[in-house]
């Protein structure tokens, strides 16, 4: 590797034992390592992804007949709200970036911390606080939110339900997310190693630059929105109430210019992972770094451009139908642009097949099919059949779980080594995958083709010409539940009984495989110089 | 701190004096008297007003208290991309409200 | 799309504009996906032990900047013509004004009759002019690929032209409140002459598609009652009364209206429960006012009723005949 | 382990520190940004209504309030000039006076609320609902925004209240600066939002 050799000394203990003057709990609970952090991120993360799934099996549930009468229609519409809030603002929003990014950003760009470790922490705790208030506004007030996540006006200020709190926990949300793309901008700007040029950076960490921007961009807007909102249900200032001259189609539109862009946050540093897996598993050259690079920064650009796409069937004026639905085309060919030079990256490679590597390959096909359908929407003809159907779900599932989700269990099996230092069964991780991507598709493809069929979303009762789609799917959502266990049982398991992972089990060539595994708080003992690009192989054993 | 990042911390030290920041206050002072003034000309020379004078005001608060004039082009790309966005976020919902 | 009604014209050209974009969509989803198992196949590590370090290639990228963006470009193109085409009704389009309700639609004709029920005429092209009540609702009439939203303080507007004979959903497609997904009607798609029977026909004339599939009828709609009930049923069916509640003792939204008068039941008024007896004096506020006291176990959704006193009168005499 | 304690500090960076500084304004600019897309939109829906709501405002008060902040804003970038210099008595003084100032705004500010609500021109009030819908939007959106505005100019008293005794318990100095630039920097902000709202209330009639 031309890069760097710096190490750390074996001696040093990992960033795990505790080295300050506190021990135990209180020290991780007042720690300003990036890495701790990141791991407090994960823990919080994983207890979401778990709660919000459940919910999504419930459900399911109830959609396996017709005449299903386990739950009311107030609770079937109370869970898909808080199915969708918890998925989209407490998992796959602050997912990659916040666990991952904190922990691996630092040591990508050869840095001892992200520019400032104390606003980190301050992020995770208003993560924390954002989330506390979302549980707390289940059970208080009018009870839980029956909106669906996108607290549409009027609906959103005349329901009795508890929006004001969730609204509020959203708004807290997203000023966590902001402050961590405030810190990660400087960070990448300011720390970098030397001789670590912007090109000579990870695409992990540029994918993380561009969603930086996009949350610090974007999130103001929905922030806003929120706080007009509370206003709205506690003053009754009218901006959103048509009774009192408001207009619903603002909500809309405020709340799409940063919800849209939101997609791509969730999206941007799950596909810097995949970039980061595919070269190293195989044993080449990234190909095209630049047009990666770029297209990350162009799906920050252009993404921030198309939020009317979900307005088609609203009665914005045409002229607004027929831009956004331009841009949307446009936005689609920097995801293109990656996927292709990701498949080109295979070309002549070296290919070691591990279970990142399978998971990252799910994530591509996958996505490509959340990816499609939504330049199928992106049509106007077409949006305005599948609007607001079960089409448009099949769509979101596979591009938040199918796409960020895969991309989340691929990172975490590509640098579990790494942050913990145990390994796992790679045995239990293949085995683990079938069932996964068998319910995956079950699932999901049926609910593509429900909703072309006129299966409209957020529906309680459905008719019963969709009873055969709706037990196909259901069935899907109890295969995927087993593959998911099996894969997170199987980290579970290593976390306690692991074997020792090397610094660089799978012989990545970055920067933070330099370092031991878990690293040392101080993450290199001596900053290390960069002379090289990021993936340049063959990677020189170390000893 | 990498060569190309140093070269960016480096902006001018000698920072102006009083004199300056008073001068841009007399400014801002005798503009808003004019904004005042134009307005009285009806809604079509106030809402001109608004278009020009007001982000001339903002402009120079930004450039002199804010040192805007005396940052490299890293901040003043920062502000550069936050102004260019907005502008986004109104051309595209303008292409939606004018065309009602 | 075999399985799938195309009931307008409209219906037609969504189809193809979506045939396309998935043919195309396919096409390089099995072109990714077969190009990524073979060089799995053949590069790995046993058959490829010594891997090739290509950076890249511009005219490739280029390539594939360039292709995608065409196809996507006419993608849209397409889609926008079939578009464009469902938002500019013709002139002589008969205009319907559709007006969306928690939790009911209802269609007023250019003659003033209001059904709950669209009847639309087979090759008329029709126009909705939609709006809303209270909250957002969507138009959604999968067989016609036709959507359009109810948004208060807005009129929106789309057309339609049958082509097929039938009775086909009309579901409401954005999120308005508990019974959502219960906000359902139906088109009913008749011959000219039909429609028109009906159309000029008084106020007794025969709704029309009694010949073709079976409309859905509100459930709990029971009027094949005694004779003397049925003006009162009807201004419970016009007045969308039957959306909510049903004469047979079933709960549906709200409370049945069977066995109500007499007893004795808990409301819930400003924020204390109370146990009432049904009497005349309560069914008036509860009709009329219907905020000012909830039933406990439903919720606080019914609209207060437009009805004239002697309707008033005809329908509480009817709910005390509901033993 | 106290070792790597200190290798932990990393050699201070002002520029970092300024860069966040205004990476978190652009997300102040864009969080009153998406208001200001409300107001437009409102706007060209009843440009009538917002014209004639307008003339119900005082729009003297609205004037001085304006020359006081800019004032204010004046203060604290002399402040900084002084801190500069080394002149640590002026600095305290300039921003005793820029908290004076900030301060005699949110008087103003409580005055004028406080004329307006006695004239029933409030949300929810039944007076502003028997008034066209365009001008109920105004007061709606004239409330919001002064009000958050007044917020931040809460917010940015606390900030450069806490700077002010950083600066007296020498905390605060020629070389460590940047804690009151950043503050002054926000400050600005403030100051320049209200730029904004000047026009687009009080002069629209
Ligand atoms: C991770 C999140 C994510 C991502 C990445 C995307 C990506 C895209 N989305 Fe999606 N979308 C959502 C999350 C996401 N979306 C959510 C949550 C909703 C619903 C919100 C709600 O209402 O609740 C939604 C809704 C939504 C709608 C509105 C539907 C409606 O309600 O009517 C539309 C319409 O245009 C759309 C389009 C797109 C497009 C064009 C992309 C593009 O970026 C996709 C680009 C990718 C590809 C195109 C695939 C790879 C490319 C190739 C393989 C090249 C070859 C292909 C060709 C040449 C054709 N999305
Ligand atoms: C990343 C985002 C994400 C993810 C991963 C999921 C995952 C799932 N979602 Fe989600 N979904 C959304 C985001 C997501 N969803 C959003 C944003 C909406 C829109 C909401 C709205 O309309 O407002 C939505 C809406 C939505 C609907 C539509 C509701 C409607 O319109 O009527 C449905 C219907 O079936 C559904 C189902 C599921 C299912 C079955 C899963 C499954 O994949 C889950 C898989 C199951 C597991 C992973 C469980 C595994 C573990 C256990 C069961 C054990 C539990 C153990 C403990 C708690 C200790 N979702
Ligand atoms: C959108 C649904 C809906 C419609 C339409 C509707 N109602 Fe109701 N109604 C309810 C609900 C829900 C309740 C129970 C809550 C309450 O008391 O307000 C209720 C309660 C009542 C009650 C009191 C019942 C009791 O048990 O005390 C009467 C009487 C009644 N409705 C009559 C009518 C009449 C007459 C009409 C038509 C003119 C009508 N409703 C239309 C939903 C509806
Ligand atoms: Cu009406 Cu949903
Ligand atoms: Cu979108």
């Amino acid at each position: 590797m031309s890069a760097p050799s710096a190490t750390a000394s074996a001696s040093e203990p990992s960033f795990l034992v505790d080295q300050g003057p506190r021990h135990g709990l209180l020290a991780w609970l007042t720690t300003t390592d990036h890495k701790r952090i990141g791991l407090m991120y994960l823990a919080a993360m994983v207890t979401f992804f778990f709660t919000g799934a459940t919910i999504g099996i419930f459900m399911r549930l109830v959609q396996l007949s017709s005449l299903s009468h386990m739950m009311t229609a107030q609770t079937y519409n109370a869970l898909f709200t808080v199915h969708g809030v918890i998925m989209i603002f407490l998992f796959v929003i602050p997912g990659l970036p916040a666990v991952f990014g904190n922990f691996f950003l630092p040591l990508q760009i050869g840095a001892r911390d992200v520019a400032f470790p104390r606003l980190n922490l301050a992020s995770w705790y208003f993560f924390m606080a954002g989330a506390v208030l979302a549980i707390t506004s289940l059970f208080t007030g009018g009870g839980p939110p029956d909106t669906g996540w996108t607290f549409y006006a009027p609906f959103s200020i005349k329901t009795g339900t508890n929006v004001t709190l969730a609204v509020f926990a959203a708004f807290v949300l997203g000023f966590s997310s902001m402050l961590t793309g405030v810190n990660f901008i400087t960070t990448i700007h300011r720390m970098r190693a030397p001789g670590m040029k912007w090109f000579r950076m990870p695409l992990f960490c540029w994918s993380l630059y561009a969603t930086a921007w996009v949350q610090i961009l974007a999130t103001p807007v929905l922030a806003i929105t929120l706080v007009l909102v509370i206003l709205e249900r506690l003053f009754g200032i009218g901006i959103f109430d048509p009774a009192k001259g408001g207009d619903p189609l603002l909500y809309q539109h405020l709340f799409w210019i940063y919800s849209h862009p939101a997609v791509y946050i969730m999206i941007l540093p799950a596909m810097g992972a995949i970039t980061e897996i595919i070269p190293t598993f195989a044993r080449r050259t990234i190909f095209g770094y630049k047009a990666i690079a770029f297209s990350s920064m162009a799906i920050a650009g252009v993404g921030s451009l198309v939020w009317g796409h979900h307005m088609f069937t609203s009665g914005m004026s045409l002229t607004g139908d027929m831009i956004f639905s331009l841009l949307t085309m446009i936005v689609a060919v920097p995801s293109a642009i990656k996927v292709f030079n990701w498949t080109a990256t295979l070309y002549k490679g070296s290919i070691d097949f591990q279970p990142p590597l399978l998971y990252a390959l799910t994530f591509i096909f996958l996505f490509c099919i959340g990816g499609l359908t939504g330049v199928m929407q992106g049509a106007l003809a077409v949006n305005q059949h599948v609007h607001d159907t079960y089409f448009i779900v099949g769509h979101f599932h596979y591009v938040m779980f199918g796409g960020t989700g895969i991309a989340f269990f691929a990172a975490l099996l590509y640098w579990f080594p790494k942050m913990f230092g145990k390994m796992y069964s790679r045995k239990v991780a293949y085995i683990a995958w079938f069932p996964i991507f068998v319910g995956f598709n079950m699932l999901y493809f049926t609910m593509l083709v429900l909703g072309l069929e006129g299966m409209p979303r957020r529906y309680y009762h459905h008719l019963p010409q969709f009873d055969t789609g709706h037990v196909v799917a259901t069935v899907g959502s109890w295969i995927l539940v087993s593959g998911l266990l099996i894969l997170f049982g199987n980290f579970a398991y290593a976390l306690f009984k692991g074997k020792k992972a090397g610094s660089n089990p799978w012989g990545g060539p970055t920067l933070e495989w330099t370092t031991a595994s878990p690293p040392p708080q101080e993450n290199f003992a001596t900053i290390p110089t960069v002379t090289g690009p990021p993936y340049a192989f063959p990677v020189e054993p170390r000893p | 701190m990498t060569e190309q990042t140093k070269s960016m911390v480096e902006h001018p030290e000698e920072s102006p004096g009083y004199g300056t920041f008073v001068a841009v206050w007399a400014a801002l002072v005798v503009l808003t008297g004019l904004l005042v003034f134009v307005s009285h000309f009806g809604q079509k020379a106030a809402v001109w007003g608004l278009l020009t004078i007001t982000p001339l005001k903002a402009g120079l608060v930004f450039y002199f208290f804010m040192h805007l004039k005396y940052e490299g082009p890293l901040v003043k790309g920062v502000v550069f991309v936050a102004l260019g966005t907005l502008l986004i976020f109104f051309a595209l919902t303008y292409a939606d409200v004018a065309f009602r | 799309m075999g399985w799938m009604v195309e009931a307008s014209t409209a219906a037609r050209g969504a189809d193809r504009v979506f045939l396309v974009s998935l043919g195309i969509s396919v096409f390089f989803l099995v072109f990714i996906t077969a190009l990524m198992i073979y060089f799995v196949i053949r590069y790995s590590k046993k058959r490829h032990p010594q891997a090739e370090n290509i950076e890249g290639n511009v005219w490739l990228e280029i390539t594939w900047t360039v292709i995608p963006l065409m196809v996507f470009l006419s993608i849209f193109y397409y889609g926008w013509t079939n578009f464009d085409y469902t938002r500019n009704p013709p002139r002589d389009a008969m205009v319907v004004n559709v007006l969306g309700r928690q939790w009911a639609w209802s269609f007023e004709y250019p003659n003033g009759k209001v059904t709950s029920v669209l009847y639309a005429a087979l090759g008329k092209p029709m126009r909705l002019d939609i709006r809303s009540a209270d909250v957002i609702h969507g138009f959604f009439v999968p067989a016609f690929r036709l959507k359009m939203d109810a948004v208060p303080g807005h009129v929106n507007t789309t057309w339609f032209e049958p082509t097929r004979l039938g009775s086909y959903d009309i579901e409401c497609t954005v999120i308005c409140g508990v019974d959502h997904s219960y906000m359902l009607s139906k088109v009913v798609v008749v011959p000219v002459e039909e429609f028109k029977a009906w159309y000029f026909g008084g106020d007794d004339a025969p709704e029309p598609g009694k010949g073709v599939a079976t409309a859905k009828e509100p459930e709990g709609d029971n009027s094949g009652g005694v004779k003397g009930e049925v003006p009162a049923l009807a201004i419970l069916r016009a007045k969308d009364c039957l959306m909510c509640h049903s004469i047979d003792g079933k709960p549906m939204v709200g409370p049945t209206l069977k066995g109500l008068y007499g007893s004795t039941e808990t409301v819930v008024s400003g924020g204390k429960e109370r146990a009432v007896k049904v009497d005349d004096a309560y069914l008036k506020v509860a009709i009329q006012a219907p905020e000012a006291s909830i039933v406990k176990g439903y919720p606080p959704t019914m609209p207060p009723a437009a009805l004239s006193p002697a309707e008033l009168s005809q329908v509480l005499d009817y709910i005390k005949s509901l033993k | 382990m106290s070792l790597q304690a200190s290798a932990h500090a990393e050699p201070r960076d002002d520029f970092g520190a300024k860069l966040g500084m205004w990476l978190f304004l652009v997300t102040e600019m864009i969080l009153f940004g998406g208001l200001f897309i409300g107001y437009s939109y409102m706007r060209s829906k009843y440009p009538a209504e917002f014209h004639h709501a307008g003339s119900e405002l005082n729009a003297t008060i609205g004037i001085l309030n304006t020359l006081v902040l800019l004032t204010s804003s004046l203060t604290v970038v002399l402040a900084i000039v002084s801190l500069q210099r080394g002149e640590k008595g002026k600095t305290v003084a300039f921003l005793g006076a820029t908290l004076f100032l900030a301060a005699l705004f949110l008087v103003d500010k409580g005055i004028e609320w406080t004329g307006e609500i006695g004239r029933g021109l409030y949300p929810n009030a039944p007076h502003l609902a028997t008034l066209p819908p365009g001008e109920q939007v105004f007061f709606g959106l004239y409330y919001t925004m002064t009000g958050l505005h007044g917020l931040h100019v809460l917010a940015g008293m606390g900030v450069l209240g806490w700077a002010l005794t950083r600066v007296m318990r020498g905390r605060i100095s020629r070389d460590h600066a940047v804690v009151l630039e950043n503050a002054g920097l926000y400050w600005h902000l403030v100051d320049v939002i209200w730029i904004f709202l000047l026009p687009l209330f009080y002069l629209a009639a």
